[in-house]
């Protein structure tokens, strides 16, 4: 083992390394307690006319682990904030990227894309085929994810990405693919009978092959 | 019932002479407040959320509530006043104040229905919008407890004109004026963020 | 029960009083300041006034110790956070 | 709700052992050790039923769609012998449903809360015994309105045991969320109110009944453990019944406070449900926490180590229990800025459950360890607890929660707090306090043996999930075979499923053993293990009122390998005498109560 599945998104490297630094810093309380408990109890089993140690504890023991752990926690709380802010707080300037409209049913995905006036929700709009995103590679995407139903959860592990559609909201989450190939989406919140076939395809193309598929999608 | 349950064997402090059961009683009111604090934060949250709400005072009859509001306050004070009578020994100021603190929770009961009425008449639900859902679900859920404590009072006033309460023994009068205090104050709360603001 | 003494012989007209003035108070207001952004303000405070009066002298937590107090102000504390996270949430979505 | 009379009884303890009838004895008994046997055995049938869903979901995981040989027929009649595509999301939903609301809360606060509270403080029984039995009697009805769901148009609830709406609002989206989701709601509120009433009662009962001498400071873990959790159940249980009325609302009268087409809010429910539901992580897991303090420190025969941080570390966990909520919500669509708040608090509350942990460790070091079956699995609680709380670190730090949010890297951490947590707690306690409620002693060596097989079957089967988790495996997807990153796990998920019919069939030792005690069992002394707490200063079982004599407490629980007396235990309830080196024993004693 060691890290998650293979990464195609800018901040998945941000995550990878959150992930890592946690693993780290969890093996080291991992193997300090489960190794002491293991020694304890071979060390301490009883035998026959010995008397354990009379201690009710240790005020400098108590503040040692308690300062030393609040200190590990805390600066993982604030190490990990600048990367939280990056992928949920922050969106990229809409005038370069792409902005995608994607709508969840029961049990698919619908992705648009604006038309000719570059806007979305206009009468030209670019409807393309039930579960798949087509997106240029290294290129920001915004995605407008709603939901018409119930909740669903857009999913793309290679992307680092995870953002519940909800219904009667709006939610723009955004990423930007750093390869071409074929991403799948996985739907991760219960939402009913088919939620297990709720799958769909990220097909992550250079820009002019990108910009083919559009022009594919445009009534002829 | 008001030496409740301390048995003879444990001389462990209980604070300041509290009885077990008046401490019983605050837990549960603690947990009554947790249920209306769960209501009200869903009408907080669904009210925030809404682009539309209607202009309250359109919409309800805020002098006739207002009018309410009045009586269930009296109602406190002639509830507490019994309790102050038999405290003092005064078995005819408590019968009197029990029941005239019976009456006014019968009369808010009643007025609440009136109004509840002619809001359906005006074709206002509880599916019509979220105003209406709300609406009815914190008003409803106050009523319930004004209704559950008229039939307390009713007891505990039964009890009262059967001489069940002495100046040392009057715990039930104690617990039904705690409670009865505590939809008081659910009120007040309700009152002002559903008809006022 | 013999308790609580009746050395404090607690001001309950008086509360009453001011319970009906803070009430009168609260719907002259809301009327005035129909538009106001001092409104809700104003009006939650006062029902906060009003229903401290109630518990503080009606359910006598004036003169009771410290742990009922206690029984009585933790669900308050909890109440407002759980009011207030999900109503930021909202709010700040709109 | 009246105010003055019913509620709560006095303790009729004066009428000298009554000819009481079979049913006011063992039926509707007011005695908490009846009452605990109760909720003892229905938990445990459910702990059964709740087991075999599991070991349909898995197997269903190992060898998707496939029939069952022998089984299949008798549990999917219906569709043909195979999983139908809709009773997978039913499954899960009552498998969660059940091991969380009528197993973990009922064992641990319903079945040794009742019967531990009032021996454990020298009390002669609850405050309020016919509420306590109240409490158990609202249990019974909504334990059959759950069943009764399997047997409804559409089947059982089948939106999760978090019932996020709408899915669970609207009476159409899933077959089970037709009556079966009413039910559901109807059965949970009843459940509520159970714990509710228990709660007042513990509270009360700890607050006022204990015995003369017993401070505060000088109850057991398990007491302030079972106090804690009584005060999160009374403060989060409220919220969790306002919110199922509020969805009962929607699916029958009409309303839309949770749908969005007519104006609703969806989050709303989940804001309302993790209030309560995160405190009820900690309902699940703080009894468990204090048994196995007391164990631990019974069977190092050593005071258990920094006993004011322990009950500090309770506290503060209650405490921060209540602002934690929101890391549930990290990816549902909640305010990105609320996320970082509610990360911050997550970290803070792993602290006290670290510091519960070195405290732990510590009351073993210089130990004279006595590796009993209660011991072992108490220590099984310690290690996989650790597990359970550093997983727990990723699901917290918000940027790798985005990947493993709602993933089976959740579902190992779930797991290892309350399989590997409170069952190794259970079992720990089970073995442990058996002696003073059958009177007889569980074996041992089977006790160990079950310990094995349980603790090796348990780490094959949920330590993988952590795998399934950092590939991406999403939770509660009847077939992942179809993903292309998914299907190498297939024979990862198959040996999982082997290891989970092991880890199941274990548990046949542990009830062969019970059963076979519980009537062929050595008889047990008073104090079988020479443990400190005023529950062993009576018989065993205890007679109706539970001691024979009032007992009287002068130490604390935890006076091991004291130097003041020859033993290396010290019962609360024994004097020493003025020069402080022998011991003289209590009134109690003198009537044949101590265990010595």
């Amino acid at each position: 083992m060691g890290g998650l599945i293979q990464n195609a998104s800018t901040f998945g490297p941000a995550i990878d390394l959150m992930f890592m630094v946690v693993l780290v810093m969890t093996s080291v309380a991992f193997v300090l307690v489960e190794g002491l408990l293991i020694y304890f109890l071979i060390r301490y089993r009883a035998r026959p006319g010995q008397r354990a140690v009379y201690v009710h504890g240790s005020r400098r023991l108590e503040l040692a682990w308690t300062v030393g752990t609040a200190f590990a926690l805390l600066s993982l709380a604030l190490y990990q904030r600048p990367t939280w802010a990056e992928v949920k707080q922050t969106l990229p300037d809409e005038s370069t990227a792409l902005v995608i409209g994607l709508s969840a049913d029961q049990f698919d995905w619908d992705a648009t894309y604006p038309g000719a006036d570059g806007r979305l929700d206009t009468a030209d709009d670019l409807v393309a085929p039930p579960n798949l995103l087509y997106v240029p590679v290294d290129r920001p995407v915004i995605v407008r994810l709603q939901s018409k139903d119930v909740l669903h959860s857009f999913f793309v592990p290679q992307f680092r990405l995870k953002q519940d559609a909800v219904p009667g909201i709006t939610i723009r989450v955004w990423f930007q693919a750093t390869e071409t190939g074929e991403f799948e989406i996985a739907c991760a919140e219960l939402c009913g009978l088919g939620h297990y076939r709720m799958r769909g395809l990220v097909i992550v193309e250079s820009s002019e092959a990108f910009e083919a598929r559009l022009a594919e999608l445009r009534p002829k | 019932m008001a030496h409740a349950v301390i048995s003879e064997p444990h001389a462990t402090p209980t604070w300041q002479g509290i009885t077990t059961l008046k401490f019983a009683w605050w837990l549960f009111l603690a947990s009554e407040v947790m249920f209306f604090a769960g209501l009200i934060a869903a009408y907080i949250v669904l009210r925030a959320g809404s682009p539309v709400w209607p202009i309250v005072s359109e919409v309800l009859n805020v002098p006739l509530v207002a009018g309410n509001t009045f009586i269930l306050i009296v109602s406190s004070v002639t509830m507490v006043q019994a309790y102050a009578g038999i405290q003092a020994g005064n078995q005819s100021q408590l019968r009197n104040m029990l029941l005239a603190t019976t009456a006014l929770g019968i009369i808010f009961l009643g007025i609440q229905a009136f109004e509840w009425s002619a809001l359906l008449r005006e074709g206002e639900t509880a599916q019509s919008s979220l105003f209406g859902a709300t609406f009815y679900t914190l008003t409803g859920f106050h009523g319930l407890h004004v209704t559950g404590g008229v039939v307390g009072l009713v007891f505990v006033t039964l009890k009262a004109f059967r001489a069940g309460y002495t100046q040392a023994e009057h715990g039930g009068v104690e617990l039904m004026g705690l409670y009865w205090h505590f939809v008081d104050v659910v009120w007040i709360i309700l009152f002002t963020i559903v008809y006022l603001i | 029960m013999a308790h609580p003494p009746a050395a404090h012989r607690a001001p309950y007209m008086r509360v009453f009083v001011f319970l009906v003035v803070l009430t009168v108070l609260e719907v002259l207001l809301a009327f005035v300041l129909a538009a106001s952004p001092a409104k809700v303000p104003m009006l939650i405070a006062l029902a906060i006034a009003k229903a401290t009066l109630v518990a503080m002298y009606y359910m006598h937590l004036r003169f009771e110790s410290r742990l009922l107090r206690a029984i009585a102000v933790f669900p308050l504390i909890l109440s407002i956070v759980l009011a207030l996270a999900p109503s930021f949430d909202v709010l700040a979505r709109r | 709700m009246t105010t003055h009379t019913g509620t709560a009884t006095h303790v009729t303890h004066d009428h000298p052992a009554a000819e009481k009838s079979f049913i006011q004895k063992y039926v509707f008994s007011i005695d908490h050790k009846v009452i605990g046997k109760q909720f003892l055995f229905s938990s445990l049938f459910f702990f059964v039923f709740g087991g075999l869903l599991a070991m349909l979901i898995r197997t269903q995981l190992a060898w998707p769609w496939q029939e069952i040989p022998g089984v299949g027929q008798f549990v999917y009649g219906n569709s043909g012998n195979i999983l139908a595509p809709e009773a997978y999301p039913a499954l899960v939903t009552m498998h969660g449903t059940i091991m969380i609301f009528f197993f973990i809360i009922p064992i641990l606060s319903g079945a040794f809360g009742n019967f531990l509270i009032p021996l454990m403080i020298g009390a002669k029984d609850m405050a309020f015994p016919r509420l306590n039995l109240l409490s158990y009697w609202f249990m019974v009805p909504a334990f059959f309105i759950m069943l009764a769901g399997f047997f409804v148009e559409g089947g059982t609830a089948a939106a999760g045991w978090t019932s996020y709406v709408p899915l669970s609002a609207l009476p159409d989206m899933v077959p089970g969320s037709g009556a079966g989701q009413t039910l559901w709601i109807v059965s949970l509120t009843l459940v509520g109110t159970s714990s509710l009433m228990g709660a007042i009662n513990y509270i009360t009962t700890v607050v006022m009944l204990r015995a003369k001498g017993m401070h505060m400071f000088r109850l057991p873990m398990t007491i302030w453990a079972l106090f804690i959790t009584a005060i999160l159940v009374l403060m989060a249980t409220p919220v969790l019944t306002s919110a199922l009325i509020l969805l009962f609302l929607d699916r029958t009268v009409g309303t839309h406070f949770f749908l969005p087409s007519g104006g609703g809010q969806v989050i709303l429910w989940q804001h309302l449900f993790w209030f309560y539901s995160h405190p009820a992580v900690y309902i699940m897991i703080l009894p468990a926490m204090g048994m196995a303090s007391d164990i631990i420190s019974c069977f190092a025969r050593k005071p258990l180590f920094g006993y004011k941080p322990m009950v500090f570390s309770i506290m503060a966990i209650a405490g921060l229990g209540f602002i934690v909520w929101g890391h549930h919500m990290f990816q549902s669509g909640m305010n990105p800025v609320l996320g970082t708040v509610f990360m911050t608090s997550t970290m803070m509350i792993a602290l006290p459950s670290a510091i519960k942990t070195f405290n732990w460790l510590a009351t073993l070091w210089g130990g004279q360890l006595r590796l009993t079956a209660p011991m072992l699995n108490a220590l099984a609680f310690v290690s996989t607890f650790v597990i359970g709380g550093l997983s727990g670190v990723f699901a917290a730090a918000t940027p790798v929660d985005i990947f493993i949010h709602d993933t089976y890297w959740i579902v190992g951490h779930i797991h290892y707090v309350l399989f590997g947590g409170s069952l190794f707690g259970v079992f720990a306690a089970v073995q442990y306090w058996f002696p003073k409620m059958f009177g007889r002693m569980m074996s041992d060596r089977w006790g160990k043996v079950h310990f094995v097989l349980t603790f090796v079957a348990f780490n094959l089967v949920f330590f993988p999930m952590f795998i399934l988790g950092a590939y991406g495996m999403p939770r509660r997807i009847a077939d992942y075979t179809s993903y292309n990153f998914l299907a190498p796990l297939q024979s990862l998920n198959q040996f999982m499923t082997l290891s989970a019919y092991v880890l199941a069939l274990s548990q046949l030792v542990l009830f062969g053993n019970f059963f076979y005690s519980l009537f062929r069992g050595q008889k047990a002394a008073d104090n079988p293990w020479q443990a400190n707490s005023l529950e062993w200063a009576t018989s065993s079982p205890p007679p109706e009122h539970n001691f024979h004599a009032e007992p009287v407490v002068y130490h604390g629980p935890y006076e091991y390998s004291s130097p003041e007396v020859a033993e290396d235990w010290l019962p609360q309830n024994h004097a020493l005498d003025g020069a402080g080196l022998k011991k003289t024993p209590t009134p109690a004693a003198a009537t044949g109560a101590a265990a010595d």
